[in-house]
């Protein structure tokens, strides 16, 4: 079985490389059906693949595709183990869905077939990245599943705003790669290798705290930039100019959590350094926050719904810097469903608006469009935790877990309930005016339920979504013993142990999502005066979350114009004028030498004969007065 | 004594022609004070026993070449005489300073530079080498024969190029 | 008896008055004649030293010096005479046409 | 009876040469023919001298072989049959035929005259052959004077007569200065050592301990500064720009070459066997004659707008070059570089011949430009010679400096050879600029016809440029051979 | 073998030069018919090269004996990428040259005496003929940079030819040098390079002697700051000129650095870490940061080289197994991006007859394939890994981060600054809408301008993902470098810096 996984790769790259050749022959909906299946196919070998583990004991196999750069024992190989067949199961199975459903959003769109070679090709690098059995393999799916993010956020290249964004993310990306890739020096100068099997079993033995911490607030860095964490979150907002369905796939459910990813994976690095476990529990716990308090503002249902996922993935750096491994794995699992959910509801919701995004122009879409509306309503309710969908048993455990840690952590355990009670705030906040009150869109709208082929990933989602959380109950751990080959060599946190501490987290949990969905659905629940006199309350505050605290006009001001200034001074002040024109100087100088000699010929001839006989005089005596 | 005499007397002659061939305003006069070096230096030879070398600077230089000298002189015109300001610029300077530095470069190195004209090793008496014309014939004709058969080319040479010069001036004069 | 060297040291005054002479006259005629002058000296320097060396040779190559300074003379003079056609004047610095 | 000692095959050539010259005039003046008579006869005479020569290399070679050296001293000492005069002689004679072709165009164009053209032409070359031969010091300077004043004469023969005069005039002036301070050397040197001959003086140095060599160093200096002003070497270079663009274009390149060949020539002879005794003296003064001269050539080349004083001033640098060779102390060098660059030179002024037209005035940079269109073969063959000239590689250039640079290099003069390679990348610069005028300008000129004789030249001089860049040895061997007695 | 690699394009020029000049639609494809043979040759060279340490095919014949020059080639693992690689790049650089309509048959003719001038240079084994290579082939450049060149040709060519003479006429002192104290010390003169390797130099004399090579080869390259001859080559130079120079010529620097400079003068090159390292750091960052702002798109890819040439140096000084590997890979790396980068360029300057960024806009939309294949070097040249840039640029940082940590992470910085200024660039003169109508009426790629594209595409991707091909022949040679350098001096590459080093998962096992 184990030979064939390069299969799970190839299949979406062949889907690719085949659309970009001859995708334009095929008529429209075929090259999509063709995506994914080749991405369904993918989802069904790994099932088949991952079944060992579920049977438990079978422990982690490693395939040798081949030799890459030898020098720095950097090859192409494969790594098969519980964590990379769960990746891979989340990321071929809500990748699957959301091709279906991109089948009806892209409808009539005249690149059609280049979208779904782009998605196969995502899919493919993002098998990659989580199948890559060492460093330097995991880089390459890395690079590439960011150069897709590139290529579809741009995909509407013709638009204004597409292609700055498309940019923004990539260079921001970059930004954390850098860090990513120091720390893969510092990795290979204290290992020789960059195989996971090489460093992993050597790490406790060969590695300091100084070299340990160094990496793993270098790959924090990267993580941070993959992951859209503080600071180098402001990316993914912007992303939202992509199509819906990339929002869904890249930036909600697969990509952005590679960070979280790459964290688990270096867990035994991590476990060298408290100091780097704190610093990512505390940036996860602040970003959770933040982007939380700036999604309290939006009026676009996508940038809502961006933060939203900024605010999620600070929860699974939360777990992930608690060491609760599984904990996050398992909120990376559930955030997929319903944040993949919410994304293609909401895709859904603008396809029927006619690209309308602002929610102020919504309200009582329910009527028009229920299974959209029923759905996201319970995406919403998993989001905020509630009791018993996914989110909640998710949310729940990485709360204890950071509870359970104790000191510093428990006030990061703090901030995670407050921003329960945000989470379920915004996202209320948004189902309600969406779908509830009465209309506010334009007389030319006419919006309508969307197709079978949208609203069928919408259902399946929502089932996953309620039942996706009851694999790993504290009643039920099985996705923790699934999981536990994977982290063996590492000691994990885990929640505190016992029914009553448990049901007192759970019930504070409970009831923050609670109040703040109660407190949403209340003040948007009365008519548009009423709740915009509830956000005109806030001022200034509101502002400047809808502003998203203006961290990108800060950024411009104090980075981007002076990078930009440095540049214009390095090209214009110094490499013309000093460089250049020293260079040219020195030839000016031998020109204007001879310009200067040639009057001394001066074609008389006395003159010439007077210089030759100061040269004999000159020869003459130096000859003498020289011996 | 005698010779000392001579050299004294012959010596200011020289220097006073050679001195007046340069200041001369009138080329006539320059070439008077050429002659006038010449006779001194034949004069010179005569005291140093080379008769025959005497000889012919009389006759070919005096003779021809002086001739020569006026010849043109004539031709050229001697009516407008040259004034002595000097017209390139520095050039005075130029030429004072390198008297300057010639004289005193000379006056050093024979002075205090232990200066000899002739190795000592090989001075003897001066009275064998007695310039008679069988004494410079003897060498002229055997060791120098190709030398003097050069001269030969020498005056070709002097002829062609003479009418080399001239020949085309006539049909475009 | 005088020393050899009183003539060699007259002669070297001979040719650099000759020299310097080339220097300050521009006159090409009288330039000419300071080149007379010098080989003149060169003459002198090689008689006293052909004297002083007890060589007869010193004396044989006045010979040709003076074959040369004929020859010299002229071609000098053709030349002169030729630029005189030209341009009615004997001054050199009125020839400074090519320079630089 | 005492009889001259006589030695019939080392005067052969001269000879030879010399009966040419008188033939030229006596044809002329008896029959008046086409001077294509006059040429046959002119090349006639070459090559008999040449093939002359030839046989005294053999001859040569076979007293090495034997160490009867003793052979080669001849006519009791006043000349020498030695490897380094026959290799001077044959270049000159190479020279003197294609400066023959090169420059026929103009001599048929003097009409009557040009049998006197012809005759001081084969003169010259006679008498510098006799120069390079000569081991006595009178004899070298009657060969000097025989030389330069054919010279003079060819200087002043053009019919573009006001620059023609002057140049003239300048040349003769200061070359008689030249030759003057040149015999006073002589003078003084026979004052110091009672020799006349080379051989003499270098046996006097060796046998004797000479406490006070002060007259003998003025000598020497005065005897170097008369042959650097026939070598155009700085600081006595004055005269050469103004002669070459204002004489006959057509024998520029031969009056420059020759001279070029015979006073280095002169100089190796002098200074490598004549005093090399003391060569801790004027080691050091002639590598900074050398330095100036590649410093003052290049950089004044530089700003010139006239090709032909380029070419005068690149001939300074070139001599500065040379100059580098000899202060390696070993003729091989010198001797490469000699042949090589006075058969590029005469090559480039054919090309200036050719382009400054019948009139011979115009040779400013302008009257290159677009060249490269109107007559590629003028236009390509001059690039090659520029860049042989300019010594970049594939080039015989190249190997000649290379040569010379590695010579000086081992001798201990570093700071020459780096002084060296940084002026010849001056030297790119204005070697460059006639390219760009010739390749890279679009302006329109009327095309340049090339005469046949020209055509020849220019093939012979690419030929060897080339043919020697990529096969030295067939040239160095010969040269390193050519040694001095 | 090599000797007919070499002389094989001078055949195909004399055979051009044989051509009448009337036939002008000939020259052309003559041309690149007869440059298609080396590359056959080349690749057959590839194919039969031995992952072998030493020299191989090597051919000895004396030149010219007394001097003790000799016409000696050789090819190994560090000169066999590079001369793959001119042989590939030269039919591509005729190839993009049908706009060149005056004087053809000097181009093509210059054009092979410059493949053949660079083979040399490589396949040379011999100082002496290594510096007559070197030296000759400016002459051909010059020609094709001042003839068909753009307005400011002539300043350029000049620029070109005389700053580069400047760095050679030092390297030549210094070979000179090298071959008097190889006569002092063995008796006989002597340029090859086994030769001249083993003498014993003093650390002075090489020290000396390492500053004479590496200022011309730091020319060549070039290093910050002796950059400033490229911007303006690059600019004036016809597309195939650009091709050729950023392709191949700048790496006759990097080759001369890892050929000569290491081997000679080991003890030197060791001394000389820091400041070759500080330098190629610098031109990293810097050329980046000046590429940005540039409103040439010529200007802002040969910027570009000057920062991605800054890897390759800093690979060579880095002195380890990674370092070494990725200078040689990227000198091939960059070759075909940067290649690839300039014939795009010039393709769109055919079009439009400008080059600067702030004429285009949208040309996506007009251009598609172009586009594509533009973003693909791009990505090739900011250093995406799967394609080729990637590969040398890892290698290289990985490979200096173990002696020279500092450096190493500013390098590493690069990479930011790259995506910035191509993807801003790619941005403003692809995406949006076709503002200009001449834009709008542009047409997209013709068959042959992707048949000359879709070969380096191809090789992009290859070595991107498989660099095994070459790396493989490459490693001994580099090996054998750091053995050298180990042996004859006191440093040691501290590990993990040899390939020994590397540590493989399950070799303890066993």
């Amino acid at each position: 079985m184990v030979e064939f996984l390069w299969i799970i790769i190839a299949l979406p790259l062949a889907g690719a490389v085949f659309l970009h050749f001859f995708g334009r022959y095929l008529r429209e909906p075929l090259s999509g059906w063709l995506a994914s299946a080749a991405v369904g196919g993918s989802f069904a070998f790994a099932v088949a693949a991952a079944m060992p583990f579920l049977q438990g004991g079978e422990h982690a196999e490693t395939l040798l595709l081949w030799e890459w750069m030898p020098a720095i024992g950097a090859n192409l190989e494969i790594l098969w183990d519980p964590l990379s067949a769960l990746m891979v199961l989340i990321v071929t199975g809500v990748g699957f869905l959301i091709h279906v459903f991109a089948i009806g959003y892209m409808h009539g769109d005249e690149r059609f077939h280049r979208f779904f070679t782009n998605l196969n090709l995502f899919a493919a690098s993002m098998l990659t990245l989580v199948l890559a059995g060492n460093y330097a393999m995991l880089f390459l799916g890395w690079e590439l599943v960011g150069l897709c993010s590139y290529l579809l956020i741009g995909f509407w290249y013709v638009r204004a705003a597409p292609p700055p964004a498309a940019k923004k993310a990539f260079v921001v990306n970059r930004i954390g790669d850098f860090g990513l890739m120091v720390g893969l020096m510092i990795v290979f100068s204290a290992f020789g290798t960059l195989s996971y099997s090489g460093i992993f079993e050597r790490a406790g033995a060969e590695l300091t705290t100084g070299v340990a911490t160094a990496v793993g607030l270098l790959f924090l860095l990267g993580a941070a930039g993959k992951s859209a964490q503080i600071p180098l979150y402001v990316w993914l907002p912007d992303a939202m100019e992509g199509p819906t369905p990339v929002s869904a796939l890249i930036h909600a459910a697969t990509m952005v959590t590679a960070g979280v990813y790459l964290i688990a994976r270096s867990a035994a690095i991590y476990e060298l350094s408290t100091v780097a476990q704190i610093t990512v529990a505390t940036v996860g716990a602040l970003t959770a926050l933040w982007a939380a308090s700036i999604a309290l503002a939006q009026r676009d249902i996508k940038k809502v719904l961006a933060y939203s996922t900024v605010s999620q993935l600070g929860y699974m750096f939360l777990a992930v810097g608690t060491t609760a491994y599984v904990a996050g794995i398992f909120h990376l699992m559930t955030h997929a469903f319903f944040k993949a959910l919410l994304f293609l509801g909401a895709g859904s919701v603008i396809h029927a608006m006619s690209d309308e995004q602002d929610m102020h122009k919504m309200g009582g879409l329910l009527k028009k469009m229920p299974v959209t509306g029923w759905t996201m309503a319970i995406a919403t309710l998993a989001i905020a935790g509630i009791p018993p969908l996914a989110g909640f048993w998710s949310k729940d455990e990485i709360l204890g877990s950071a509870f359970a840690r104790g000191g510093w952590f428990s006030a990061l355990w703090v901030i995670g309930l407050v921003t329960a009670l945000l989470t379920a705030f915004y996202m209320t906040r948004q189902w309600v005016m969406v779908f509830l009150g009465e209309p506010r869109w334009d007389e030319d709208k006419h919006p309508h339920e969307s197709p079978a082929v949208m609203t069928f990933p919408l259902v399946v989602l929502a089932v996953l979504s309620v039942v996706g959380g009851l694999i790993n109950t504290p009643f039920r751990l099985t996705l923790e013993h699934f999981l536990e080959p994977a982290f063996e060599m590492v000691s994990m946190q885990r929640p505190p142990e016992g029914w009553a501490m448990f049901a007192l987290l759970a019930g504070l949990s409970v009831l923050a999502g609670l109040a703040g969905a109660a407190a949403a659905f209340l003040t948007y629940r009365q008519p548009e005066q009423g709740w915009r006199g509830f956000e005109t309350g806030f001022e200034p505050l509101w502002g400047t979350w809808e502003g998203a605290y203006h961290v990108d006009d800060i950024y411009g001001r104090v980075i981007v114009a002076p990078g930009r200034k440095a540049a214009e001074a390095a090209a214009f002040a110094v490499d013309l004028p000093v460089i250049d024109g020293a260079v040219n100087g020195v030839a000016r100088v031998v020109r204007g030498v001879g310009d200067w000699a040639r009057p001394l010929q001066t074609g008389f001839v006395r003159n010439y004969g007077a210089l030759l006989l100061a040269g004999t005089v000159t020869v003459v005596i130096w000859l003498v007065v020289g011996s | 004594m005698a010779e000392a005499f001579l050299f004294v007397l012959m010596g200011i002659g020289a220097l006073a022609g050679a001195v007046t061939v340069v200041i001369a305003r009138n080329p006539i006069y320059s070439a008077i004070g050429l002659l006038g070096t010449l006779l001194s230096v034949a004069v010179l030879y005569v005291a140093q026993l080379a008769h025959l070398v005497a000889a012919v600077q009389i006759i070919v230089y005096a003779g021809a070449v002086l001739t020569l000298f006026l010849f043109v002189i004539m031709l050229i015109g001697v009516d407008k005489d040259e004034n002595r300001d000097e017209t390139l610029p520095y050039q005075r300077w130029i030429v004072v300073a390198l008297a300057v530095v010639i004289v005193g470069f000379a006056a050093g190195v024979t002075l205090f530079g232990n200066f000899d004209w002739v190795p000592a090793a090989t001075t003897t008496l001066p009275e064998s080498t007695n310039g008679t014309i069988e004494a410079v014939a003897e060498p002229l004709f055997t060791d120098w024969v190709l030398a003097f058969e050069a001269t030969a080319l020498l005056l070709t040479i002097a002829a062609a190029g003479a009418i080399a010069l001239a020949h085309y001036r006539r049909r475009e004069v | 008896m005088v020393d050899p060297g009183w003539y060699m040291a007259l002669a070297g005054a001979l040719f650099l008055i000759g020299a310097l002479g080339l220097l300050i006259r521009r006159n090409a005629l009288v330039m000419f004649m300071c080149i007379e002058l010098m080989l003149n000296a060169v003459n002198l320097t090689l008689i006293s030293a052909g004297r002083a060396l007890n060589d007869i040779n010193g004396q044989v190559a006045v010979f040709f010096i003076l074959v040369v300074a004929a020859a010299e003379v002229v071609v000098g003079l053709a030349i002169i005479v030729a630029i005189f056609r030209l341009r009615a004047s004997a001054s050199v610095d009125e020839l400074s046409e090519l320079k630089g | 009876m005492i009889t001259p000692e006589i030695s019939w095959l080392a005067i052969l050539p001269e000879i030879v040469l010399a009966l040419g010259a008188a033939g030229v005039l006596l044809v002329e003046v008896q029959w008046k023919p086409e001077s294509n008579v006059l040429g046959t006869i002119a090349a006639g005479s070459v090559l008999f001298a040449a093939a002359f020569s030839v046989l005294q290399w053999a001859q040569a070679a076979d007293s090495v072989e034997f160490g009867a050296t003793g052979d080669l001293v001849v006519f009791s000492g006043l000349v020498l049959m030695d490897g380094l005069a026959i290799f001077g002689r044959f270049a000159l004679l190479a020279v003197t035929a294609v400066g023959l072709l090169a420059g026929w165009k103009y001599i048929d164009s003097l009409g009557r005259r040009s049998a006197e053209a012809i005759a001081l032409v084969l003169l010259a070359s006679a008498g510098f052959s006799i120069m390079v031969a000569a081991n006595n010091l009178v004899m070298m300077f009657l060969g000097l004077e025989v030389g330069s004043i054919a010279l003079y004469v060819l200087a002043g023969m053009s019919r573009e007569r006001a620059r023609s005069d002057e140049a003239a005039i300048k040349y003769f002036l200061l070359g008689s200065f030249a030759s003057a301070i040149f015999i006073y050397g002589v003078a003084l040197l026979y004052a110091g050592t009672g020799e006349f001959e080379v051989l003499g003086i270098r046996q006097f140095l060796g046998s004797f301990v000479v406490f006070s060599p002060a007259v003998i160093l003025i000598g020497l200096g005065l005897v170097v500064v008369g042959l650097g002003f026939k070598v155009s070497a700085a600081p006595f270079h004055s005269w050469a720009p103004d002669v070459y663009q204002g004489a006959p274009a057509g024998v520029v390149g031969y009056m420059a070459a020759v001279a070029k060949i015979a006073g280095f020539v002169a100089i190796t002879r002098i200074l490598l066997t004549g005093v090399q005794a003391l060569d801790a003296d004027w080691l050091p003064v002639v590598a900074g004659i050398a330095a100036l001269s590649m410093l003052i050539g290049s950089t004044l080349a530089l700003v010139q707008g006239d090709v032909r004083r380029m070419l005068a001033y690149s001939g300074v640098a070139h001599a500065g070059f040379i100059l580098t060779g000899v202060v390696g102390g070993t003729t091989e060098g010198v001797l490469f570089y000699l042949a090589v660059y006075s058969l590029q030179l005469v090559g480039a002024f054919a090309v200036a011949a050719a382009v400054s037209g019948p009139d011979n005035s115009e040779s400013s940079l302008e009257s290159y430009r677009g060249l490269g269109r109107k007559s590629p073969f003028l236009a390509g063959s001059f690039t090659v010679l520029l860049l042989g000239m300019a010594g970049l590689p594939v080039t015989s250039g190249f190997i000649a400096k290379f040569g010379v640079f590695a010579e000086a290099w081992t001798n201990g003069f570093r700071w020459l050879v780096i002084v060296a390679v940084l002026a010849s990348v001056i030297a790119f610069a204005f070697y460059l600029r006639i390219i760009v005028a010739m390749y890279m300008d679009e302006s329109e000129v009327p095309a340049v016809d090339v005469p046949p004789t020209s055509r020849w030249v220019l093939i012979v001089a690419v030929g060897t440029t080339i043919l020697w860049g990529i096969l030295p040895g067939s040239l160095l061997s010969l040269a390193a051979d050519a040694l001095p007695l | 073998m090599l000797t007919w690699l070499v002389l094989l394009p001078v055949a195909g020029a004399i055979v051009v030069l044989l051509t009448p000049r009337a036939r002008q639609e000939l020259h052309l494809p003559l041309g690149i018919a007869l440059s298609i043979l080396p590359l056959g040759l080349a690749l057959y060279v590839f194919g039969v090269f031995e992952p072998q340490a030493q020299m191989q095919m090597t051919e000895l014949h004396t030149w010219y004996e007394p001097w003790g020059i000799t016409w000696n080639l050789g090819i190994d693992g560090i000169s066999m990428p590079m001369v793959v690689l001119t042989t590939i790049l030269v039919p591509v650089a005729l190839g993009a040259s049908t706009k060149i309509t005056t004087r053809t048959k000097e181009f093509v003719v210059y054009t092979l005496l410059l493949e053949a001038g660079m083979i040399g240079v490589f396949v040379s084994l011999d100082l002496f003929l290594f510096f007559v290579f070197f030296e000759a082939i400016l002459i051909p450049m010059y020609f094709i940079i001042g003839i068909w060149g753009s307005e400011r040709r002539i300043y350029a060519a000049m620029k070109f030819f005389i700053y580069t003479a400047f760095g050679s006429a030092l390297m030549l002192a210094g070979i000179i040098a090298l071959a008097v104290l190889h006569n002092e010390q063995v008796g006989s003169p002597s340029f090859a390079l086994a030769d001249l390797s083993g003498l014993d130099l003093s650390i002075g004399a090489e020290r000396w002697l390492f500053a004479a090579f590496a200022l011309a080869f730091a020319i060549k390259v070039p290093v910050f700051p002796l950059h400033t001859w490229l911007p303006d080559a690059h600019t004036e130079a016809p597309t195939a000129g650009s091709i050729l120079l950023a392709g191949v010529m700048l790496k006759l620097g990097t080759y001369g650095l890892l050929r000569f400079n290491l081997l000679l003068f080991p003890e030197a090159s060791v001394d000389a870490i820091w400041i070759m390292g500080i330098l190629a750091v610098i031109g990293i960052v810097y050329g980046a940061a000046v590429a940005i702002v540039q409103p040439d798109l010529k200007k802002l890819v040969a910027y570009s080289s000057v920062s991605h040439l800054g890897f390759i140096v800093l690979g060579t000084f880095a002195l380890t197994s990674g370092g070494l590997q990725g200078a040689v890979i990227q000198n091939v790396n960059h070759g075909l991006t940067t290649g690839a980068l300039f014939l795009l360029v010039g393709m769109i300057y055919e079009r439009r007859h400008t080059k600067q960024i702030s004429e285009f806009g949208g040309l996506q939309k007009v251009m598609p394939v172009f586009a594509g294949f533009f973003l693909f070097m791009i990505f090739a040249s900011i250093g995406l890994p799967g394609l080729n840039g990637f590969v040398g640029e890892f290698l290289v940082l990985i490979g200096s981060f173990t002696t020279l940590p500092t450096l190493a992470i500013i390098a590493a910085s690069g990479v930011i600054l790259a995506a910035i200024y191509l993807l801003w660039a790619y941005e403003r003169v692809f995406t949006g809408v076709p503002d200009k109508e001449e834009n709008e009426t542009l047409t997209d790629l013709s068959v042959r301008e992707v048949s000359l594209l879709a070969p380096l595409a191809t090789l992009v991707l290859l070595l991107g993902l498989y660099p095994n091909i070459l790396l493989d022949k490459i490693a001994p040679s580099t090996e054998a470098i750091l053995d050298r350098i180990e042996a004859s001096t006191d440093y040691v590459v501290p590990p993990p810096g040899r390939l020994g080093d590397v540590f493989v998962a399950g070799e303890e096992d066993e």
